[in-house]
């Protein structure tokens, strides 16, 4: 069976989404950060940690157009997480088994 | 490839209808079909026709309206979630119908993917 | 051919319904709970996850008469007559708020989060709110 | 004294507007006087005369139509978050009206005190 | 001046208005903890701590009826923390000079 | 008299706004800056704070063209035009997110909790969304 892949839309300041679905997503799985989720991929935030020790358990990507929105771009990434754009999401969807939102 | 949406926030507000709606073009982009867009919760906003955002804003309703009449997609409100929050077939946006939470559980069958949008 | 494939009874996917919030600040628990006994209906495989304040969904003793809002905790016990039989609560989400499954209005399966999170692996389709 | 209240949330979806609704009685039942509610952001949703919850569930439009109404409260939906969420005149319950925010500002001077309830 | 109202109506185990209120609330203030704020009352609860550590900065009250309504009225609550119907909750915004919400 | 003595122009009230939301995911950033250019207009002493993820509302350089979004932040610029020139921001939440007040899109006043907490304290009116 194909890994999950589990979307994230919440702020790691804000809410606990990421935390729970680092603790219950099976090692192997894929996580994308969209929305207000993207600010977890922040390689200089507070929170950077939570990810950038994971990253051998998982594949980290993030929503570029959301990145962007919230004047990003320019800021420094948690190494190793990919940026994909709508395409990229829709690609992601598709070649994972079953996708779980951590609302 | 066949996918399903689930909308569970209205327009404006969350940005779950947003994303949600450039995931959708994204999938017709890619060459897959979409099965259904199922609104639940306060989702059952983005179906009210009297939404009128400002001129130089995205006007979500007229968005999804246009994309589900233009390629026959599905766009089911939940017809309990609905009618708790005031949303009928008076106010109902062009290519919207109102029917029950089987049609959820049905599109999580039928399509091969079910992306969920929420708060 | 095709279309008698996916759309006949021998279609059996596995449902998971994850609820992680709070009951009556928001309506979220109360329509998930909507959605579950309308999907009992149909023959699919089912189970439903109660993990962080979701597990205060189940919490005994709920008396909504001051809030003026339905007190829906009593309908998780038709669970079982609609034939939901897998129900899981998160340990790690009890444990952290002082609860055990004594304290919930059902029977329920406890799980580890290590555990939890290979039965959410096997699963089809995840609906969350 | 006197008591504005700011409603952020609509009906249902999050307990804003009933904790505002029981507090709002509460209020009364002190002796005070509501100066005002004004229904921001989603709140403006709890001004749908639509709104038809199952008929054991509460009716927080019709109840706050009927405060409002009974005790001459006056409630205020923001005209500019109604309208992109398709809340008009066409569809608004007895007791409410539609006016701009710089109701809510003036609710913040006239009222000794301002409470307000969201998500 | 008389202290400040502020008023918490979220989890503390999935947002982080408690803590933010903690970090900027005036020592002398009153916190009230309405809706799913409650849950930051029980006694315990991991969170306990949070309250309990600031019993000398803060006046503490939650709201009885969305207790009762969550199932915790048998529960332990952090000692200290005075319980108030909706009466209370409207006296205590009269004692105020001015009510923040935390949302 | 009573009433010209309320709604007169000597009463002026300390309002305070607090954004604790980052801006995109939800309208609250966007609609409590809307709240602020109609408050400007009256003869009120205003305040705007940014604080928690409020602070990623004045993050610089955002381009939403790739949501479909309004880019907002430009009209931060505005806030002094309408004469609303207090605009805290809170040091503690730039710092765990990185950011300095260069970031920002307009300038403003850094404030520890601490001093952020004596201004609060002074407020007749706190509106938070």
């Amino acid at each position: 069976m194909s890994p999950m892949l589990h979307l994230i839309n919440k702020s790691p300041f804000e809410r606990t989404a990421l935390d729970s679905c680092l603790r219950l997503a099976k090692p192997g799985s894929s996580i994308l950060l969209i929305e207000d989720g993207v600010y977890a991929a922040l390689g200089k935030a507070a929170h950077a940690g939570k990810i950038a020790g994971r990253m051998e358990d998982f594949s980290f990507y993030v929503l570029g157009p959301d990145v962007a929105a919230r004047g990003l771009s320019d800021a420094a990434l948690i190494e190793g997480i990919a940026v994909v754009d709508y395409a990229g999401f829709v690609d992601l969807v598709a070649e994972h088994h079953v996708t779980q939102s951590w609302l | 490839m066949k996918f399903g949406i689930l909308i569970n926030e209205g327009p404006f507000t969350h940005q779950a209808s947003d994303s949600a709606y450039r995931f959708a073009e994204a999938v017709l982009a890619r060459g897959h079909e979409i099965y259904r867009v199922f609104f639940y919760h306060d989702g059952v906003y983005n179906s009210n026709r009297l939404s009128q955002p400002q001129t130089d804003d995205r006007n979500l309703v007229a968005l999804w309206s246009k994309l589900g009449t233009e390629h026959g997609i599905d766009l089911v409100v939940c017809v309990g979630a609905a009618l708790r929050r005031g949303v009928k077939d008076e106010v109902l946006a062009e290519g919207f119908r109102i029917s029950g939470l089987g049609q959820l559980v049905e599109a999580g069958i039928q399509a091969d993917r079910l992306v969920v949008f929420g708060d | 051919m095709e279309e008698y494939d996916e759309s006949g009874p021998e279609v059996v996917k596995r449902f998971m319904y994850v609820n992680r919030r709070a009951p009556y600040g928001t309506i979220y628990a109360l329509e998930c709970l909507e959605v579950v006994l309308v999907a009992a209906a149909f023959d699919q495989d089912i189970s439903v996850v109660f993990m962080d304040d979701g597990v205060y969904q189940l919490k005994k003793n709920q008396d909504t008469t001051g809030i003026g809002m339905k007190n829906f905790s009593k309908t998780f016990g038709a669970l079982e007559d609609y034939g939901v039989e897998k129900i899981y609560v998160e340990k790690e989400s009890l444990d952290a708020r002082g609860l055990s499954a004594g304290d919930l209005v059902i029977p329920v399966e406890v799980l580890a989060a290590v555990d939890l999170s290979e039965i959410m692996a096997r699963q089809d389709v995840v609906i969350s709110s």
